[in-house]
């Protein structure tokens, strides 16, 4: 059995709205989340799954409304977006270095999780392409590699934007479990995918964008 | 802290000799650039002599620029950038080992050349030092400056474009000065001056242009 | 309640885009009708009723515009740059139109000083454009106006857009100091400071008067215009709240 | 066919002027670094007026090759390019399309310019219109020969593929003979054997470069 | 009933190979695929599925093996690749374009369909942003304005790797009726996709890359 996280809250979203070229993409969203709890983030393409997404990482600033973490704006608190792992429609790995430098790349930045390199390769299905270039994989491959900064760190905090792009079955079915073993660890997560994604067994709140 | 700072120095090393082509380049640039000008002047020893500290600064000047272009552009697109900003190093932090690592792979080579050039250019030797020591305060400067435009532009698709109106401008003083040291210099008198100006402006870069650059990458990020 | 509190309130209500709009409307006819007075009043004494300059003649008169223009190029970059300070802080909506409004004005009165100055030195120094400081630096700050003005026009979202511009207006500030101190840095052909040395200014009273009203008849036309230019971005930005509609409702009545 | 070539001449004209910076950033760049070395050398007329053609014809150069820069990049980047490839026109055709279009946006800007900074720098009038020549037969030529540069580079981005190793050299018979005939006009004697010769380069590229560019195109897709 | 197409041959090939960095992928490889049929590619992530599409598009040449079509080598027939409709990992589109300038551009460059650029917006669901520029698009959005390729032109031979990443379930439907019209017509499609597509009724042939 894994370690608990130590750094958690519950996330709380209030009165959220999101413009993009002075059209609305939504607003008065309210939501909330708690440990051991997903947010599955559903709506028809465009309809801002991502912006939402951004704005909760902090790359974005919300056009109205409050987010707040453990009751504290998270602009206040400096730890909250220390402790997300975010994975994007970009994959956040350089092209020009290897996929082991890439992994440990990942782990030194941040608080480092207690598997080694090699196991994660391993797990990933890459331990042939260590020393391989990154730019040289194949796109499920490269999605992979991306997917693995889940497995660096010790974050407690995941955010998941259409995750399982191009990968095959095996490798859905081997981070869907990785996703079960996070939320018992006491993690939170929340994701899109316009897939379908066994999440059996979790607590998992549905949130439709679409208007 | 410092090991994530020292971590992005190592990584950005690392990625440059990987691709190898881009120390060289601006190097190349730069030879190449200031070679240009004999063949389009003519082998006229005095007038390159008069003209070479102008066109060695020039170049080095448009080599940096040019050289900054990719700074923050990989990272922005692969999405680097994105993780970088959830790390517990701040971002500014996070930029001056870009920076710093930046400088090793284009400002030094540049300076190591540079006295070659300068006695291809019939630059008289004791004006040569002079020549590195402006070079010395000023590349480095001429990277952080230039590291704001770029940071500003990086989300452009067609960064690169509006660049040099951005950046340019704010080289110009820069250039003065260096050229004012050498001019002076050369007729004798004391540069000891402009020096002084180049070094508290290498200062206000160092101290300042960080959290310009980080704002200007969130900013980017949008 | 405490003094600081009610500052603030005040400063708040003032950049409230509705009531800006409100305010400027109603200070808007004062302003630009001050501005026609002084104007008329300034080109009457400087063209005037001030004397010849004994060494110049009177192309000297061209300082009249020359120097309110330059000294308005500078000035409203730094308007630019505390504006964008404050937008970027406080995230005000108005501090930051005003930032970018402000753009095409101070370049149109550098471009202005650089067409009065040019024109003037024709006669005095006997060529149009010389590559000395003073010059060059009020050049580059054209190129600063027009740098900020084209990165705001490529960013497609305009609040991120004010957002990179103010950064960009912030670190460019430096260019100000240098331009003002350039004659004293470099021997240039330009002329030293003569109005600005305050303790004895080295112009006679009769044509530093008309100069000091010019001066101050740019300075409202720059309030004006800005005025004009902030309530019409104000309107477009805002098209869709509730304020606007509003306003076009009662206009339409 | 002559259709698919006037849709990508209209199409990259339109984005140019999308971006409109894209077609102001050569001129700028032009006019910024011309205006560099008057403040890098001083104030001094005769040598100015002196080195004034090589300064003009050297960043014009640097400006065409800078501006080539984005002229495939964007194309393989987003996936057009593959789709070019699948096109009944012949890639070579639609690349002239694109350099044309190039051309046009940034080449004549530096040309309808140059007159004003040729002033500046104290170029007599009567050397103007041969400046100008040697630039309307020069700039295109430079276009050409720098595309096949670029579509080398731009599949090999990693490669180690140095552009200005690749592009400068193939410049330098241009900027020599155009330089000399600036001088031999200077002094009166008749530049018709250098314009002759330009006017030759520029056939042999408009013939020969369309179909290098496509086959380093070609390749970069592997 | 929608016309037939004209162009149309059987694509064969045979013993095709295919090194990457001195390994190989793929070998000995056999294939062939007539008019109103569907190649349903599969494999693990990294076992070659796109270095094939890429070389039956004449982007790649083979490193061993023939490519016919129609029983002519495809690199004597000019029109083979003209006649392809191509849907890669990259889309295609020029972000600086806007939507239905994109569209207009994909029609003028091939034989165009009959279609009106103004029904191709509706059916795809971007008819409000046609004159939104390419750039301003969320994912899934550009995914679309990619695959609307399909129905510019009157191509016969579809190549679509992992079309439908991004897009949400409505217009997958759309654009897997859209499929089913094309071999309706007489044409040929190529396929990989890691996630399950309704080809109901269609003849489909599997290849599996994995070894
Ligand atoms: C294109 C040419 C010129 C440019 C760009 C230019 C620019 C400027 C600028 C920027 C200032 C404001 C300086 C400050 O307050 O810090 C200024 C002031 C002034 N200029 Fe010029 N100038 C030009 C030509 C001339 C000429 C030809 C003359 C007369 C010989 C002249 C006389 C003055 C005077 C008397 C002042 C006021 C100085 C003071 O601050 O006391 N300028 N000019
Ligand atoms: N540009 C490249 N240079 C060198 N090797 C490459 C390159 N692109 C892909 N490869 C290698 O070729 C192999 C096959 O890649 P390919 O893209 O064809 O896989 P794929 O089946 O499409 O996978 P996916 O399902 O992930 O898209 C991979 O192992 C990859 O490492
Ligand atoms: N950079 C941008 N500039 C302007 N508008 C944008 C930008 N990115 C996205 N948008 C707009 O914002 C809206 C929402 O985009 P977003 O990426 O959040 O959608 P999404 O729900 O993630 O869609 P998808 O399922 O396709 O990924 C879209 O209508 C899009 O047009
Ligand atoms: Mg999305
Ligand atoms: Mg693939």
């Amino acid at each position: 059995m894994e370690k608990q996280y130590l750094f958690t809250a519950d996330l709380n979203v209030k009165n959220l709205a999101c413009l993009r070229n002075e059209q609305v993409l939504f607003s008065g969203l309210n939501v909330s989340l708690s440990p051991e709890n997903v947010l599955f983030l559903e709506g028809e393409n465009g309809s801002g799954k991502t912006s939402l997404l951004r704005i909760l990482c902090g790359f974005r600033l919300p056009d109205e409304g409050d987010i707040t973490w453990g009751n504290q704006s998270i602009s206040s608190v400096p730890e909250y977006s220390q402790n997300i792992s975010y994975v994007g429609h970009k994959n956040g790995i350089k092209d020009e270095l290897t996929v082991e430098e890439n992994l440990n790349l990942m782990r030194s930045m941040a608080t480092a999780s207690d598997i080694e390199t090699e196991s994660v390769l391993k797990q990933i299905g890459l331990f042939k392409q260590a020393d391989v270039l990154s730019r040289q994989l194949s796109a499920g491959q490269k999605r992979k590699l991306a997917l693995a900064r889940l497995m660096m760190t010790n974050n407690s905090f995941w955010i998941l934007d259409e995750p399982f792009t191009s990968l095959d079955k095996a490798t859905v079915v081997f981070f869907e479990s990785l996703i079960k073993q996070h939320i018992a660890r006491g993690g939170m997560l929340i994701l899109t995918s316009h897939h379908d994604i066994d999440l059996s067994g979790l607590s998992v709140h549905h949130l439709n964008l679409s208007n | 802290m410092l090991d994530a700072w020292l971590q992005i120095f190592k990584r950005d090393l690392l990625i440059a000799f990987r691709r190898r082509s881009e120390i060289i380049h601006p190097l190349i640039f730069f030879v190449m650039v200031i070679s240009l000008f004999p063949l389009a002047i003519g082998d006229d020893k005095v007038l390159l002599q008069k003209i070479a500290p102008a066109i060695i600064w020039v170049t080095a000047l448009l080599a940096t620029m040019l050289s900054l272009d990719n700074l923050f552009r990989s990272d922005f697109e692969d999405g680097s950038l994105e993780q970088m900003t959830l790390l517990k190093t701040p971002l500014s932090l996070l930029v001056t080992a870009k920076i710093t690592a930046h400088w090793f792979i284009t400002g030094l080579p540049l300076l190591l050349i540079t006295p070659l050039l300068a006695v291809l250019l019939y630059v008289p030797t004791e004006m040569i030092s002079m020549l590195l020591l402006t070079l010395l305060l000023g590349t480095p400067t001429l990277s952080l400056i230039g590291a704001v435009g770029i940071a500003l532009t990086v989300g452009l698709r067609q960064g690169g474009v509006i660049l040099s109106l951005l950046i340019l401008p704010l080289y110009i003083p820069v250039l003065i000065f260096a050229t004012l040291a050498l001019q002076n210099s050369a007729q004798g008198f004391s540069a000891e001056a402009q020096l002084a100006m180049m070094l508290a402006i290498l200062v206000l870069a160092i101290t300042l242009s960080p959290f310009a650059i980080a704002a200007a990458l969130k900013v980017s990020l949008n | 309640m405490n003094i600081f509190g009610s500052i603030k309130r005040l400063y708040h209500q003032f950049a409230s885009p509705p009531y800006f709009y409100r305010i400027s409307g109603l200070w808007l006819p004062y302003i630009m009708g001050l501005f026609v007075l002084l104007f008329a009043a300034g080109l009457y004494s400087g063209l005037i009723l001030a004397p010849i300059d004994y060494e110049q003649g009177e192309a000297y008169r061209i300082i009249y515009v020359h120097v309110p223009a330059a000294w308005m190029s500078m000035f409203i970059y730094i308007v630019m740059a505390i504006t964008g300070a404050i937008g970027l802080i406080w995230r005000l909506k108005l501090a930051e139109i005003v930032m970018i409004s402000s753009a095409p004005i101070g370049a149109s009165f550098t471009f202005l000083a650089l067409v009065t100055g040019s024109i003037w030195g024709k006669p005095m120094w006997n060529t149009w454009w010389v590559w000395d400081a003073r010059l060059t630096s009020e050049l580059l700050l054209l190129f600063l106006y027009f740098g900020v003005m084209a990165l705001y026009n490529a960013i497609e979202d305009k609040r991120t857009a004010a957002r990179a511009v103010a950064i960009l207006a912030l670190v460019g500030v430096v260019n100000i100091p240098i331009i003002h101190y350039s004659v004293e840095w470099w021997n240039t052909l330009h002329q030293g400071p003569t109005i600005t040395k305050f303790d004895k200014p080295s112009i006679h009273l009769s044509m530093l008067v008309p100069l000091l009203i010019m001066a101050v008849a740019f300075k409202l036309f720059y309030i004006g215009s800005l005025f004009m230019r902030v309530r019409t971005e104000l309107l477009a930005r805002e098209q869709k709240s509730k304020w606007v509609t509003q306003l076009l409702e009662t206009k339409s009545n």
